[in-house]
């Protein structure tokens, strides 16, 4: 079998494990290997530099030694088990997941579009994962490397100018008032369960102070962050609930529900495609945030939708497995009157 | 060589807006710099960052409508034709007005009005690097009749319209690779201009008419001996910082002879297939035509397209010839240093290094050129290879 | 594409206040349009005419009426296209005249609304494609829901033609209301005579089922393939021993509220409720009897001679096929006691309703059909009196905005009239009668009359007015109900002592009809009256298909007007049902297969289970749409995500293109 | 041009193309709403004259993004009416329609679409005059906001 070409031709490698999470998801993923009970598995490591985290697809015991965690695997592996994703297709693959990821996971076994045989999924108790983007941009220089301690993130850059950031300020939007920082579905845990971020009633307060905007203002921000779309699709394509991809309806001519003019608007509307059609397998993950190149503020539309799922019905996405998503299923008590 | 003070840059930007749209790389309250419209008093963001997105979008536009229609009664479009006397009124050698020819003449058609749209102001690119503005020669090729091939009437025309103003590279990234395509920080090719920073402004060399033109700016001064040094150093010094990606010896020949390597199969699958990497390339041009109509009244649009988007190239039968992610993949890279190459004897990619940092996965092109760019091991992988295997149950080809 | 489009005066209630001719030549300039044409009657045969002779001679391959709804002529228009050799779908209709003409009175604003409605419906047409309905067997049997005169009449008619038929009846007895009153108006014949021999009938005929004491509980299924849960209530008596032999009800020991004489008197806590009852099967109310209650007693076991008491009997179900559903559930007595405290609210023992007073009149009711003042019953030592002075209140909970009935339950004015002739000839010539009115409502056959002889030869005297308040009081030391009023005629005051009230309470739409009403999808009003399709051109259907309507359900109803109706509504069942095949509905959803990205959100929304699983030849599943099953409701597509769902005669497309039709500027 | 010749066909101004007019769009349900709007049109009861009627077989046909489609092609405001809950003629549709036609109408305010433009109810085929209120109801409301400007969606 071909060596998986991002280990083998890996520009950084892993070197020894940096936390107890990091050794014992390495540890769990050459048993998985070794056993043969998966293909292979995905899990992080380091990209073209040390600053760099991206999903890491491991084939063989040695390669799981350049499995990273740390607070820069923001990425959602689940989007890997989606149809048309995994290559080959019927491969037996083992996943890590944090606490948001494993709601896609569950969301989707809810809906049988991943086929819980096939996987083995290593849950990944998760501190908060910072934004790599907000330290890029305290530096007119290029980052090129970053070392955690639980409380600072300490970043290098090409010139070798360092500073020290408070992780608490690069957290991720959702990661701030995360409730389910622990995995709601895994196999093997690879750390004791933490203590949520936040507890009680949920909160969001990224979008507190666009809620409170003027219709107008609204309009304004909307039309400049939209403006930007690229429709490069990487937030569709990314979202590990948005199971369509190959066949979305954002493509379609027929029929057409938006235009292919790339126009605020018309973007707006491509947006809000996708935020219906995940409406209730959604959880703010924010791998849309994350994967877009042109940074579009897409909490600013799935986190409303979250919180007024919760308003509307205490709906929280992907906390159990027979649950059923919003929109398949309803209450003939629904609290909802008519407006 | 001329000489522009960092003081004189807005008065220079304001002279330039006179007569054209000025476009520079702006940097958002979010901190992304794109390049966007200049308006009186906006600093430019000259130094360090790549724009997010290339230039390309000010010339080949992202979506562009490029011709509207309309139903009407047979009378009305009767009246409003006169197709043929357009035709004739075209010179064989001006394709331009040839297209135009074409289009009157489709009015001709009882019913039917079409009006081709084709705006194209004066602008000025200002603050591009090198590398987008060879981007911009490489398109030319494609759009710009190259040995025959197709002349594209509304890149050309926004194309002619515009200046580009480029600016040395002084702090290539560690995804820079220009000069392993025979480019580099300070490149001319394409560009108009060349700034480079020096002590206190910019030096300023014209490598075109419109560069000339540009640079008639009274305030400008001649560069001083100290300033020309400087600004040389500061080439030096960048097309040193650049790191060799690969050899590009060969290259072609190798993805040939790797079409059917299995590693295109372990490389892309981080890939999560959307078009970041084509959409903020210099180089990528593919396009596709859309009609947008109601009530038989609409227009034409020509938006970017990608490699890949699952629908590219999908046939009005169903069938895709490329039908799963790595065909897809295989097409990007192919060709930027093969296809491409052949039909237009240069390259396809201008070593920006945009695609591997935006990438949401970090998919590394100078890994797939190290690795698929190269003869390789895996190339004769042995039929019961599971890889190979699994490709076959997926795609339902033999690898 | 070749549309035609026909814009409809409809005389002047579309051209009244649209430009019937102008929007029709406007159309002209629409795409595709190639005719145009104004009708000033569309649907007459002349109009009809000229849309089949256009869709000949310039090929139209579709059509657009603009005229009225949808509702009231899209299957004309189907029909008429179809005549002239076009696929009846590839029509849609422009509702100009409910929707336009006449809700608006500006004629240049109405106008250009119609002719923006026109052009959302030419728009629509382009998406039309050309479908043919599916064929499924027919169940030939009927279930009628109630078994009072209307059921009754429907089972007979249907059983005559040889249909099989089964009348699920709650109570234990059919014979519904009808089985209650003493005579009927206008003739005066006897209400047992005429109803008791149909019921007998019904339950001799070899093609009806009855099925007493029974509940429909679940229904599921289409037109011609109904499929419906029935409850058989435990009555605590095996029916098929019990002879009705009425031992146990002489021997119980536990007395029950008599619900047949509406509380006149009592019963027993084992009971049947009339001697003709049909079935004649007796039932325990448990809530009264003394072994369930104390766990002491069984007399009825074993007094029975039958051995048919069975104390541990539960409800069963079972489930049966139907064809084609009537609904004859009949009606309620308007409960006054909760809405007219000025009347007493029932506390007045001489002030009773309507149906009490017939049951009192009834030779086999409480009374023996002596007519007495209740206040004087059952008391030891002395004779019930007779009433001397007896004063009828009519619209007691009809035309009264206040007790939120505003609609005339239009058989009270003659049953009084009835019940104040009747009262002469229980009482004598000599008893005072005063009936309180509003208006007299009195237009079937023989009506008029009747109450005229009720006015002159029974000498009855009418008040116009409404009687604002009633209560007790002693008059020359006898206990009266003082009747206060105003006779609107002479402009004053009256007041009355009577010795017996009796309000002509209205009818209400039996209770529970909006459960049940839901359990069959048909619509019902504010009050719980069944919804016809249309009053005129669909009288007895609802909008479900295969469900009818007969008797009280629909509206009040006097016997003869219900009577006719469930004859009508068998008439139509049996034009249902005569055909071995029907027709299903073409409109329906159906599945892209190749673009199916098995998600199965389709299988978890369908009411109706029609999205399936299919295997593919891969070994992948898709989803696919069981024709026959569908309903054509479009959940699935609202919910496929990829829109690989398409709902024939309904598409994406069309509604986009409406859209965007509308919304172009 | 052409998109001279299409508005053109409509000589004369439609109150919706007036000076300060409104496009509202209404989508109903085949069995009650609509029945009920022909009601309120046999009853004679006069409306405002601004909304357009699409027929579909039931809110469950209808997928809240066709509201949305509408705001962006430029409508002013969206009104949805079905059954009564517990009425639908296919028993299920209004009650998966309540759920998504709630989240859209809480999330229409956040696209910058004031709340009165937007709204979903329920009007039985028998309830005539209650479409009526709803319709004139409805279209003041939107037609005091006036016509969408400087809208992001």
């Amino acid at each position: 079998m071909a060596p998986d070409a991002s280990i083998a031709r890996a520009a950084v490698e892993a070197g020894a494990p940096t936390n107890p999470t990091e050794a014992k998801v390495r540890e769990l993923a050459k048993a998985a290997l070794s056993e043969g009970r998966v293909d292979y598995l995905i899990g992080w490591r380091h990209g073209y530099d040390r600053s760099q985290v991206i999903p890491g697809f491991v084939r063989t015991p040695e390669e799981a030694d350049q499995l990273v965690v740390n607070p820069l695997v923001h990425h959602n592996l689940v989007t890997f088990l989606k149809r048309n994703m995994p290559d080959p297709p019927n491969a037996r693959v083992g996943v890590c997941v944090k606490g948001c990821d494993s709601r896609t996971l569950v969301a989707l076994l809810q809906e049988e579009l991943v086929d819980k045989e096939r996987i083995y999924v290593i849950g990944v108790p998760c501190q908060g994962t910072i934004d790599r983007r907000t330290i890029e941009k305290a530096f007119s220089d290029e980052v090129v490397d970053l070392a955690f301690t639980p409380e600072t993130v300490t970043a290098t850059t090409r010139m070798g100018e360092t500073k020290e950031f408070q992780k608490a300020d690069l957290l991720r939007k959702q990661c701030s008032v995360c409730h389910y920082p622990n995995p709601r579905y895994a196999d093997d845990m690879a750390a004791e369960p933490v203590t949520p971020r936040a507890e009680g009633e949920l909160t969001w307060p990224a979008i507190e102070e666009f809620e409170a905007m003027a219709p107008a203002d609204k309009d304004a921000v909307l039309a400049e962050a939209f403006g930007k779309c690229i429709r490069c699709f990487a937030c569709i394509h990314v979202c590990p609930v948005c199971v369509c991809w190959d066949q979305c309806v954002c493509r379609s001519r027929r029929p057409a529900l938006v235009g292919q003019r790339v126009a605020p608007e018309e973007n707006l509307m491509f947006q809000m495609i996708h935020m219906f059609h995940v409406a209730g397998r959604c959880p703010s993950c924010g791998a849309c945030d994350q994967a877009c190149p042109i940074e579009i503020p897409l909490y600013l539309l799935h986190q409303k939708m979250n919180k007024e799922l919760y308003d509307m019905l205490g709906f929280e996405a992907g906390l159990e497995l027979d649950q059923k998503p919003v929109f398949q299923t309803f209450d003939v008590d629904d609290p909802l009157g008519e407006h | 060589m001329k000489f522009l003070a960092q003081e004189q840059l807005q008065a220079f930007l304001g002279h330039l807006a006179e007569e054209s749209r000025v476009v520079v790389p702006i940097k958002g309250d979010d901190g992304v710099v794109l390049f966007r419209p200049w308006t009186a008093g906006v600093e430019p963001e000259l130094d360090i960052l790549l724009a997010k997105q290339s230039a390309k979008e000010y010339v080949f536009r992202q979506s562009e409508t490029y011709l509207r229609y309309g139903y009407a009664m047979a009378g009305e479009a009767a009246a409003s034709t006169s197709g043929e006397d357009v035709h004739a009124a075209a010179p064989e050698d001006d394709p331009e007005a040839r297209a135009a020819a074409q289009d009157a003449a489709v009015t001709a058609h009882a019913g039917l009005k079409v009006e081709t749209v084709n705006d194209a102001p004066a602008q000025v690119i200002f603050g591009l690097r090198p590398c987008d503005a060879r981007g911009f020669v490489q398109m030319d090729n494609v759009f710009g009749g190259y040995g025959g091939f197709y002349f594209d009437p509304y890149y050309n025309a926004k194309r002619e319209a515009t200046t580009l103003v480029a600016v040395t590279c002084r702090d290539p990234r560690s995804t820079c690779f220009c000069t392993s395509l025979g480019g580099g920080p300070a490149d001319t090719e394409g560009a108009d201009v060349l700034l480079t920073q020096a002590e206190g402004g910019f030096t300023a060399e014209a490598s075109s008419d419109k560069g000339e033109k540009v640079l008639d700016f009274p305030e400008m001064g001649e560069a001083a001996q100290a300033q020309a040094l400087y600004a040389e150093t500061v080439k030096e010094q960048a097309a040193t910082r650049v790191e060799r990606a690969f050899e590009l010896e060969g290259v072609r020949e190798n993805l040939r002879a790797n079409i059917e390597d299995p590693g295109w199969h372990d490389l892309c699958m981080r890939c999560i297939s959307c078009g970041t990497c084509t959409y903020v390339c210099p180089n990528c041009y593919c396009f596709n035509i859309t009609d947008e109509m109601v009530e038989g009244t609409g227009e034409r649009l020509r938006t970017w397209d990608n490699c890949f988007n699952p629908s590219y190239t999908l046939e009005t039968s169903g069938h895709n010839p490329r039908v799963v992610k790595s065909n897809r993949f295989r097409n990007r890279f192919s060709h930027k240093f093969w296809y491409y190459p052949e039909k237009y004897d240069s390259l396809l990619c201008s070593g920006c290094g945009r695609c591997i940092r935006y990438c949401p996965t970090k998919i590394d092109l100078r890994e797939v050129i190290r690795t698929l760019g190269q003869p390789h091991p895996d190339q004769a992988a042995p039929a019961e290879d599971g890889e190979a295997a699994g490709v076959h149950a997926q795609t339902g080809e033999d690898l | 594409m070749r549309i035609g489009v026909f814009v409809c005066h409809c005389g002047t209630n579309i051209a009244g206040t649209v430009d019937s001719k102008g929007i029709a030549a406007r159309a002209a300039e629409l795409k595709d349009v190639v005719h145009t044409e104004d009708l000033v009657y569309t649907c007459s045969e002349p109009g009809q005419a000229a849309i089949q002779k256009a869709i000949k001679e310039k090929g139209l391959t579709r059509v657009v009426v603009a005229a009225c709804s949808p509702h009231m002529h899209e299957v004309t228009f189907r029909r008429t296209v179809e005549g002239a050799g076009l696929n009846p779908f590839l029509f849609e209709m422009a509702n100009i005249r409910e929707h336009c003409s006449w809700i608006h009175e500006d004629y240049g604003m109405a106008t250009e609304k119609a002719y923006e409605i026109l052009k959302m419906s030419v728009a629509k047409v382009r998406q039309l494609e050309a479908l043919v309905p599916n064929e499924v067997s027919v169940n030939k049997d009927v279930l009628i829901i109630g078994g009072g005169i209307s059921g009754i009449q429907a089972a007979l008619d249907l059983a005559d033609a040889g249909l099989k038929v089964t009348i699920v009846e709650r109570e234990t007895t059919i014979g519904g209301t009808m089985a209650r009153l003493d005579k009927t108006f206008p003739t005066l014949d006897c209400s047992a005579c005429i109803l008791t021999p149909r019921m007998v009938d019904a339950a001799q005929h070899e093609n009806i089922e009855i099925m007493a004491y029974c509940e429909v509980e679940k229904v599921q299924g289409y037109v011609g393939n109904f499929t419906v849960d029935i409850r058989k209530k435990a009555a605590m008596v095996d029916w098929t021993k019990c002879i009705g032999c009425e031992i146990c009800v002489q021997k119980c020991p536990a007395k029950a509220p008599d619900v047949f004489n509406v509380g006149l008197a009592d019963t027993k806590a084992i009971y049947i409720p009339f001697p003709q009852a049909v079935p004649k099967r007796a039932a325990i109310q448990v809530d009264h009897c003394r072994w369930f209650q104390q766990g002491k007693c069984k007399v009825c076991e074993r007094v029975c001679p039958a051995d048919a008491i069975d104390y541990e009997q539960k409800d069963e179900y079972v489930q049966k096929e139907f064809g084609a559903i009537v609904m004859a559930t009949g009606l309620d007595v308007f409960p006054w006691e909760d809405y007219y405290h000025e009347y007493g609210s029932g506390n007045i023992p001489d002030v009773i309703s309507g149906l009490q007073y017939e049951r009192m009149l009834n030779a086999s009711g409480p009374t023996q059909g002596h007519v007495l003042r209740p206040s004087t019953m059952n008391i030891k030592g002395t004779e019930p009196e007779e009433p001397k002075t007896v004063v009828f209140i009519q619209c007691v909970g009809s035309r009264d905005e206040s007790v939120g009935r505003p609609y005339c339950s239009s058989v009270c004015c003659m049953y009084t009239a009835k019940q104040a002739i009747l009262t002469k000839s229980h009482t004598g010539m000599d008893t005072e009668i005063f009936v309180f009115y509003i208006d007299i409502r009195a237009t079937g056959k023989g009506y008029e009359e009747f109450v005229k002889r009720a006015q002159t030869e029974f000498n009855v005297k009418y008040v116009r007015g409404r009687v604002s308040k009633l209560y007790e009081d002693t008059v020359d030391g006898g206990r009266k109900v003082i009747v206060r009023g105003v006779d609107t005629l002479l402009g004053k005051q009256v007041e009355v002592a009577a010795d017996l009230v009796v309000l002509a309470s209205g009818i209400t739409a039996a209770e529970g009809s909006v459960q049940l009403a839901q359990k069959l999808n048909i619509s019902y009003d504010e009050w719980g009256f069944y919804k016809e399709s249309h009053p005129k051109l669909r009288p007895v259907e609802t909008n479900t298909a295969g469900v009818f309507l007969a008797g009280a359900c629909q509206s009040p109803k006097d016997i003869p007007t219900a009577v006719a109706q469930a004859s009508g509504t068998a008439a139509k069942v049996l034009g249902l049902l005569l055909r071995d095949k029907l027709k299903t509905s073409p409109q329906i959803a159906i599945v892209d297969q190749n673009r199916c990205v098995s998600c199965w959100k389709c299988v978890e929304v369908c009411p109706f289970s029609a999205p399936q699983k299919e295997e593919q030849r891969d070994g992948t599943s898709k989803s696919k749409i069981i024709e026959t099953v569908c309903q054509g409701c479009g959940i699935c597509v609202a919910t496929c995500p990829v829109n690989c769902i398409t709902l024939k005669g309904f598409t994406t497309d069309a509604i986009i293109d409406q859209l965007e039709e509308l919304l172009l500027v | 041009m052409a998109q001279a010749t299409h508005t053109n066909q409509a000589a004369g101004t439609t109150p919706s193309d007036a000076e300060g007019g409104v496009k509202v769009v209404g989508i109903v349900c085949n069995w009650c709403s609509y029945a009920g709007a022909d009601g309120a049109g046999t009853a004679r009861l006069k409306q405002e004259y601004e909304l357009r009627l699409l027929r579909v077989p039931c809110t469950g046909r209808i997928d809240p993004l066709f509201a949305l489609k509408a705001f962006e092609k430029g409508a002013d405001g969206v009104l949805i009416s079905g059954c009564h809950p517990g009425d639908c003629h296919y028993s299920e549709g209004n009650y998966y329609a309540r759920r998504k036609f709630e989240l859209l109408d809480r999330m229409l305010p956040h696209l910058g679409i004031e709340p009165d433009r937007f709204k979903y109810t329920w009007v039985s085929a028998s309830e005539a005059a209650r479409w009526q209120k709803v319709v004139n109801e409805f279209v003041g409301q939107v037609k005091a906001l006036g016509p969408r400007e400087g809208r992001a969606l």
